[in-house]
């Protein structure tokens, strides 16, 4: 009974819906095409076509370390890799210990543009703390910027804050010569951590660092000190490379603040490439040194959208044929479809709008950078989610004052490293007074 | 022939129990759901299999019949009332009085009946919703067709005319008017029609309350504490979305068969000679 | 027919032609005071006292604050001059006519299309074209209610036409789709057919009818002035059955007919928009009566001019 | 089954074959939650009502989504003035409005105009009366907004809808003006409200260049259709995808889940005047009877333990990413019904055959809920009816309509009618609360659902508003949340993120915070 209904509307459905005005060539019925945008050669030196194999993927899968890496829970894949020294595990260690130093990195550029954005002169508020002179000089340390550095250390000798002055006097007698770098590792009357050792994930000391009294009222301003979160970049670094220097090198240098000594960047194996944003060593070695060598996939990608400033559109779309080119590679090297391919290709097409939003940046167009960093934030997700890319937009969102997106992204990596929850109390200080800025709002649903 | 009628209508008693009685057993409230057994068919939960949130059809079944059953019933008496009250104004009642219930009952038939049942489902208190105060704001508005059909048909026997001629016979007034006029001649006609009322009513319940879901409000015809039958129509229709919920739509259309069966047979013994 | 019930017979269709005229003034009044007992009003939900001064105000501006029989005389002497008014909130802003003038079509091709639906199965159970084990096909499909027949054809119409589903192609094919609906579910076309098949199956057994047959002349020639009246009656009946069913086929499929702006126009408690669209279904009764009264007077006539039909009751 | 396959392959050989058909006409279509109930940004009432306002106004000053900047399109210069009690603004001269007349100093004027006159009926309007006292125009593109006192921000109070003068006689605005559907604007799309759909018309202008061609809005229907509709490229995207349904869009190729950045949360509201629910115990104890892990799991489909859910528990009226939420509160996160059990009969409540007795009368705990945010948390209601019910609380459930929780419940009136009211705030970068818990006193506590009214509550907003610095803000906020969290007027339940979905041929679909709309120059669709 019902079949003779439904046969009835089916047909009374074709039979009506014979003509419609004008038609549009996009027939999204058929699977996406997988263009090719860069030469099938290139391709296949990308990582991905090293694991599509099912059989290569699950060996991998196997060891405890890229278990734990896949659910970016990097400490226990540290202590994973560092229990054998087999050359590739050590690679693996060092990679391990550099994505740790990243992270640790962009916590320290959050809380820098956070305390720059709170305290600086035009935005400062009677009430705040003198002891702000401090952060003030911490933060454009990790900045870069030498000369503010060193006029802001050295003033707080007389404070009354403990702790503090000893702080104060270490990083004015590091910023005393001219090319001081942030070796804060070592430093006497900074923070003590344990003796670098691979393999290890050493806890600081825990925040609020100091409380800063308030010029106005009796509250006080429970701080916390960018130098915790370097000494702990500082230290991953050294540990990764103690593990594999070369890539240690390769890992890390995307990820360098400016004041510190560069890295030497070597060969470097699938270790340092696996479940990363970028496809090739070549890839990885041009963020270091700038020039594209002829293994480099995404320049190649890239070139498929010409002109001095390259077309937003054209890379977005690049990245996402660039995903299905490699995922069609895969499946072909594989021996059919995989249920991983997908979220493994899908890394190379967040990692091309990084790369494209790096050179961006690089080449001055603010603007561009941003729109491609922001258009790639909800690809950073599930399987293809990258802490590290999560912060580095933090830190961008911080600098250009939006907090609401901020402290999002850096509530929701605040648990995978100890200390990181430092970053979350500069932050916080800015959001409140971005927020107290603004207009009366009235809450709606 | 009378034993086949009393059999038909003993039947009609028979489906009606069985759609009304379970009402009483309904649970107050839905189990909590078991995602596990999320659209489970009848083999894997019987009787009926589970809804999409792993909790049995059965629910469904008893609380809809809770919410449907007597409304619908009274309904369809009160029709059939009306109708019998129709057909004898126009066998004995004078012009005017005749005239005066026709009036109103073409102006109670030509209001928007869906917009009298919402203004009304809105002015009942929350904690009083229910089915009944719908059902016989229904009847009251499907009563002016059914007692026209009536007036017509005892207009055919002839009006005052036919009683004069039975009473010729020796016949009393009223034996003349319960049994030749209702019980012979008016008896099919109204029995059908509140057959059909019935019937009516059980289809507005479910479309008030698949409109309610759609309009975001609160059910106008139950507590929403329970589901209505239109919970299990709702869930079977998306067997066009490809969703495996041909149970859900089996049993709803299932449960709806037996009301109209119910109708159908209680019409046939009605008409029954 | 007895000789008094002849001269009686115009009584009926007096009454609905004085009805029908009534009705575009008399359905608005009942509906007014109907909504008008609904719980809040309309000022206070566009400016709720609490956080909104001009309540007063605006219920002022929309004739509001004087009581009902205050709203209902001004709603009418607007609408006199052809001024609907504008809507409050469905559609806030907008004149009313228009919204009209869009829905009646959509609404009488709706209710149009299942009538005609009806009607051919009405007259096969008459003429028997239609056999009567057919009708417990017609009950089977009646099963399903309009809801869930709607149901599917929306969900079939949207999925395919998504965005172009209000363009006048996609329109034609929900009107189609939901006269179907309309005239197949909730056992509409299945009770019109046992409905008049029952009236004739009755008449059939009567003596008049059968010497009629005697004489060689067809069944529904002589049957038909006197089943007429109450297939009239009971046509109208699922004609009104018809309206209201056509709310729910236009609110599911998004159609924007009568049905719909009463019933949205009735949960947003904007008035304008009820009354109009009460006023355009008082229309589409008033018709409904109209030809029920012509063919009630055609009857009568007919039985006027051809006395040797008549015969004493059974 | 070999029937239902043939039954099954003429269906869709049905739609496959017009599938084809629909994507006749290049419109970017998606679903909104529902139909705006106006046009007028006067007059928005809820979130859809603003989102569809970005569209087709200007607001005089905004935030740029990418760069944060406070930026505008139609001012070029300002300067404070009148000791900073006033701001004279510059306007761009070659800005015309969608029906072709030229922007001008007036309408700015005009506008503020609108908000300060009794004639125009609307909260929004009643909101600014205490911002603006007036404005004066200075030849044809400069104008002085005057302010009630010296803001030290004054930009940022300038975030309001410019209208257009010459579309109303007068400077009162009503609601059912034809400005209401078919409205005049300076943004980037002409908006027309239809009764089933919106359609927009992308208007080029000096500082607007949409690349879309035309948008059609469309209303919410069942989530089903909505993703098969969104799979069969019928839409090219759905506003707010709920829970259950955004795994099936993740993993499709054709599209892609966007974030939408709106901070909302969830809740309980208790209404604290009934007898059984005076004592802060009995409150305590039902929040403890709670087990939002089960409840999360059961609606939202979120696992216990999954990693960066969209669903996260909160203590208190601010989401944990918030910087006032007070993490020293802690979440429950499972039921303990000892403790609830032991609160319970310390409050005075008797239980007499399973069932909780007040004064020997037995508790019917009278639920209600929105009955649009079925969607989003499917059967929220009766779970929480079932897990009360399972600790010995008669219940019974209701659903609200939008009409009856904005007008009725927001304002304090359903007392009578319910116990308890499940729903949900939303906010964007300002998170201040003073409006649900502040006692409802001369246009304070305006969204006080059951009028809830404690002195040092009071004390602690009063702090938060005439804060000096942003430590004393936040001392008071975290204040609040342990308060609160121990007094509950709110029994907080959980923080909810809003998720778009696009097809992947829609490109640079940046969606900006609250407004949604405000980068749509830069999303292309080439359909």
């Amino acid at each position: 009974m019902t079949r003779a209904m439904t046969l009835l509307v089916g047909a009374a459905l074709t039979a009506a819906l014979s003509g419609c005005t004008g038609g549009d060539d996009a027939d999204a019925a058929t699977a996406p095409a997988a263009v090719a945008i860069v030469p099938a050669a290139l391709a296949a030196g990308a990582w991905q076509l090293d694991v599509a194999d099912p059989a290569a993927l699950s060996a991998l899968g196997a060891n405890p370390g890229w278990t734990a890496r896949f659910a970016w829970d990097l400490p226990a894949a540290a202590a994973a890799f560092a229990g054998d020294d087999a050359p590739s595990s050590k690679a693996a260690l060092a990679r391990m210990h550099a994505e740790m130093g990243a992270l640790y990195r962009q916590a320290a550029l959050i809380q820098a543009h956070s305390i720059l954005e709170t305290y600086k002169p035009e935005q400062r508020r009677d009430g705040d703390p003198v002891e702000v002179v401090y952060l003030l000089g911490v933060a454009h340390a990790i900045l870069g910027d030498r000369e503010a550095a060193r006029e802001h250390f050295g003033q707080s000798a007389g404070s009354g804050v403990a702790g503090l002055p000893e702080a104060d006097a270490a990083w004015a007698g590091l910023a005393a010569s001219d090319d001081f770098a942030l070796n804060v590792l070592g430093a006497s009357g900074l923070y003590g951590l344990p003796a670098v050792a691979p393999g290890q994930t050493p806890t600081p000391k825990p925040a609020p660092h100091f409380s800063l009294p308030e010029t106005v009222g009796e509250l006080t301003v429970e701080a916390a000190d960018p130098t915790v979160t370097l000494q702990l970049a500082m230290w991953h670094r050294a540990a990764a490379e103690a593990a594999d220097p070369a890539v240690a090198a390769a890992v890390l240098s995307p990820w360098l603040l400016s004041l510190e000594p560069p890295a030497a960047p070597g060969e470097v194996g699938l270790e340092a490439l696996f479940l990363g944003p970028w496809p090739t060593a070549a890839d990885l070695a041009f963020v270091a040194t700038g020039e594209a060598s002829e293994g480099a996939l995404f320049d190649a990608a890239l070139s498929a959208c010409p002109g001095e400033r390259p077309d937003l559109y054209c890379v977005q779309e690049s990245a996402q044929n660039l995903a299905r080119q490699l995922q069609a590679a895969m499946a072909e090297a594989g021996g059919g479809a995989h249920g991983d391919h997908r979220s493994l290709a899908a890394q190379a097409q967040l990692g091309l709008l990084r790369h494209a939003s790096r050179r961006a940046f690089a080449d001055g167009d603010r603007e561009l950078g941003a729109r491609l960093m922001i258009g790639a934030i909800d690809l950073s997700a599930g399987a293809t989610g990258d802490p590290i890319f999560l912060l580095k937009t933090a830190a961008w969102d911080a600098s250009v004052r939006n907090t609401l997106r901020a402290q999002q992204n850096l509530h929701g990596q605040i648990n995978r490293l100890p200390g990181l929850d430092a970053a979350r109390r500069s932050l916080d200080a800015l959001a409140v007074r971005v927020s107290r800025d603004a207009g009366p709002a009235v809450p709606l649903h | 022939m009378t034993r086949g009628r009393w059999l038909l209508a003993l039947l009609a008693l028979v489906f009606a129990a069985s759609w009304v009685v379970p009402g009483f057993f309904a649970e107050p409230h839905l189990p909590d759901p078991d995602l596990m057994k999320r659209l489970a068919p009848p083999s894997e939960m019987p009787p009926f299999g589970a809804d999409d949130r792993g909790r049995p059809l059965l629910n469904y079944a008893l609380q809809g019949a809770q919410v449907v059953g007597i409304p619908a019933l009274v309904a369809g008496l009160l029709v059939a009332l009306l109708g019998v009250v129709g057909g004898l104004l126009a066998t004995v009642g004078g012009g005017r009085v005749e005239g005066a219930v026709a009036a109103v009952g073409e102006l109670l038939g030509a209001l928007p009946r869906m917009v009298v049942v919402l203004v009304v489902a809105l002015l009942v208190p929350r904690d009083a919703r229910g089915l009944m105060p719908i059902a016989l704001t229904w009847a009251i508005l499907a009563a002016p067709g059914a007692m026209d059909e009536a007036a017509a048909v005892a207009g055919r026997l002839g009006g005052a005319a036919f009683v004069e001629a039975l009473r010729a016979h020796g016949f009393s007034r009223s034996r003349i008017l319960l049994y030749h006029v209702v019980g012979l001649n008016l008896r099919p006609v109204v029995v059908r029609q509140g057959a059909e009322t019935m019937m009516q009513v059980v289809f507005l319940e479910i479309a008030l309350s698949y409109l309610a879901i759609a309009e975001r409000q609160g059910s106008f015809t139950h507590s929403d504490d329970i589901h209505s039958w239109a919970s299990l129509l709702d869930l079977g229709y998306k067997v066009v979305l490809d969703l495996p919920s041909w149970h859900a739509l089996g049993l709803g259309l299932g449960l709806i068969a037996m009301v109209a069966v119910t109708a159908v047979t209680a019409s046939a013994a009605a008409r029954a000679r | 027919m007895a000789a008094d019930g002849a001269r009686q017979w115009w009584i009926r269709p007096a009454i609905r032609l004085g009805a029908a005229a009534l009705l575009p003034v008399a359905v608005p009044a009942v509906i007014t005071g109907l909504i008008w007992a609904l719980p809040g009003d309309p000022a206070s939900l566009i400016c709720p006292p609490e956080i909104c001064s001009g309540t007063e105000q605006l219920a002022a501006r929309w004739n509001l604050d004087q009581g009902p029989v205050h709203f209902f005389l001004s709603w009418l002497s607007d609408a006199a001059s052809g001024d609907f008014g504008k809507s409050w909130r469905i559609q806030q802003g907008s004149p009313v006519t228009p919204l009209l003038l869009t829905a009646i079509p959509h609404t009488a091709a709706l209710v149009g299309l299942a009538l005609s639906l009806l009607l051919a199965g009405a007259l096969g159970a008459a003429t028997r074209v239609l056999p009567a084990r057919a009708d417990s096909l017609l009950s089977a499909v009646g099963l399903i209610p309009t809801v869930v027949m709607s149901l599917a054809a929306a969900a079939a119409v949207s999925i395919n036409y998504g965005a172009s589903a209000f363009d006048a192609e996609a329109v034609r094919v929900k009107i189609l789709l939901g006269a179907l609906a309309l005239g197949l579910a909730d056992s509409a076309l299945a009770g019109a057919a046992r409905g008049v098949r029952s009236i004739f199956e009755s008449e059939r057994q009567r003596r008049y009818v059968q010497m009629g047959i005697l004489r060689g002349e067809g069944v529904l020639s002589n049957a038909w002035p006197n089943a007429a009246p109450a297939i009239a009656g009971q046509m109208r009946a699922r004609t009104l059955h018809l309206l209201s069913g056509a709310v729910v086929v236009e609110v599911v499929l998004q159609i924007e007919g009568l049905g719909d702006l009463l019933w949205s126009g009735t949960l947003a408690q904007d008035f304008g928009v009820v009354l109009a669209a009460t006023f355009g279904f008082a229309l589409l009764s008033g018709s409904l009566l109209l030809a029920q009264a012509a063919v009630e007077i055609a009857v009568a006539m007919h039985v006027r001019r051809s006395p040797p039909v008549r015969e004493v009751a059974a | 089954m070999s029937k239902t396959r043939n039954w099954k392959r003429l269906i869709t050989g049905a739609l496959v074959g017009l599938s084809a058909l629909a994507t006749c006409g290049s419109t970017l279509s998606f679903y909104e939650e529902s139909l705006p109930t106006t046009l007028n940004p006067l007059y928005a009432a809820s979130m859809v009502d603003h989102r569809v306002n970005e569209l087709v106004f200007d607001r005089l000053y905004y935030h740029d989504p990418i760069t944060n900047e406070l930026a505008s399109r139609l001012v070029t210069q300002w300067e404070l003035v009148e000791q900073g009690k006033a701001v004279r603004l510059t306007l761009r001269k070659d800005i015309k409005w969608q029906d072709g007349k030229n922007f001008r100093a007036d309408d700015v004027c005009f506008t503020v105009r609108a908000m300060l006159d009794p004639g125009t009926t609307s909260p929004i309007a009643e909101g600014y009366r205490s911002v603006f006292t007036g404005c004066e125009v200075e030849g044809k593109d400069q104008a002085i907004v005057r302010f009630t006192k010296i803001f030290h921000n004054p930009l940022n109070r300038l975030g309001f809808y410019v209208l257009p003068q010459h579309r109303f006689d007068g400077d009162a605005v009503p609601p059912d003006h034809d400005f209401s559907s078919h409205p005049t604007g300076t943004g980037p799309a002409s908006g027309n409200l239809g009764s089933k759909q919106v359609n927009f018309q992308g208007i080029q202008n000096s500082h607007h260049q949409p690349s879309i061609a035309q948008l059609s809005l469309l209303e919410a229907q069942d989530p089903l259709v909505q993703v098969k509709t969104l799979l069969n490229n019928g839409v090219q995207g759905i506003i707010a995808v709920p829970p259950p349904y955004r795994a099936e869009v993740s993993t499709s190729d054709d599209m892609s889940l966007k974030g939408y950045d709106l901070r909302s949360w969830w809740f309980i509201a208790a209404d604290q005047t009934k007898p059984f629910l005076k004592d802060k115990k009995v409150r305590q104890a039902i929040n403890l009877l709670l087990d939002r892990t089960d409840l999360r799991q059961l609606s939202i489909g979120v696992k216990p333990g999954e990693q960066n859910s969209p669903c996260e528990f909160i203590s208190g009226p601010f989401v944990q990413a918030s910087p006032y939420y007070n993490h020293d509160v802690p979440v429950s996160a499972r039921s303990d019904k000892d403790r609830a059990l032991a609160l319970l009969t310390e409050a005075g409540l008797t239980d007499v055959g399973g069932r909780w007795h007040y004064n020997g009368a037995p508790i019917t705990l009278r639920i209600g809920m929105k009955a649009a945010l079925d969607n989003e948390a499917p059967d929220l209601l009766s779970q929480i009816g079932n897990q009360l019910g399972q600790a010995g609380f008669d219940r019974q459930t209701y659903k609200l309509s939008e009409d009856e929780w904005n007008t009725q419940a927001i304002t304090g009136q359903l007392s009578e009618n319910y116990d308890l009211l499940i729903g949900k705030w939303s906010f964007g970068l300002v998170e201040d609360v003073n409006a649900l818990f502040h006692t409802r006193r001369d246009g304070r506590g305006s969204k006080n659902i059951f009028n809830y009214s404690n002195p040092q509550v009071d004390a602690l907003l009063a702090q938060y508003e005439s804060a000096k610095t942003d430590t004393q803000a936040r001392d008071a906020y975290h204040k609040l949340h342990s308060m609160l969290a121990e007094d509950l007027p709110y029994l907080f339940l959980w923080k909810l993120d809003t998720k778009s979905a696009w097809r992947t041929d829609v490109r640079g679909t940046t969606i900006a915070p609250y407004y949604y709309w405000t980068e749509i120059d830069n999303w292309k669709y080439g359909g």
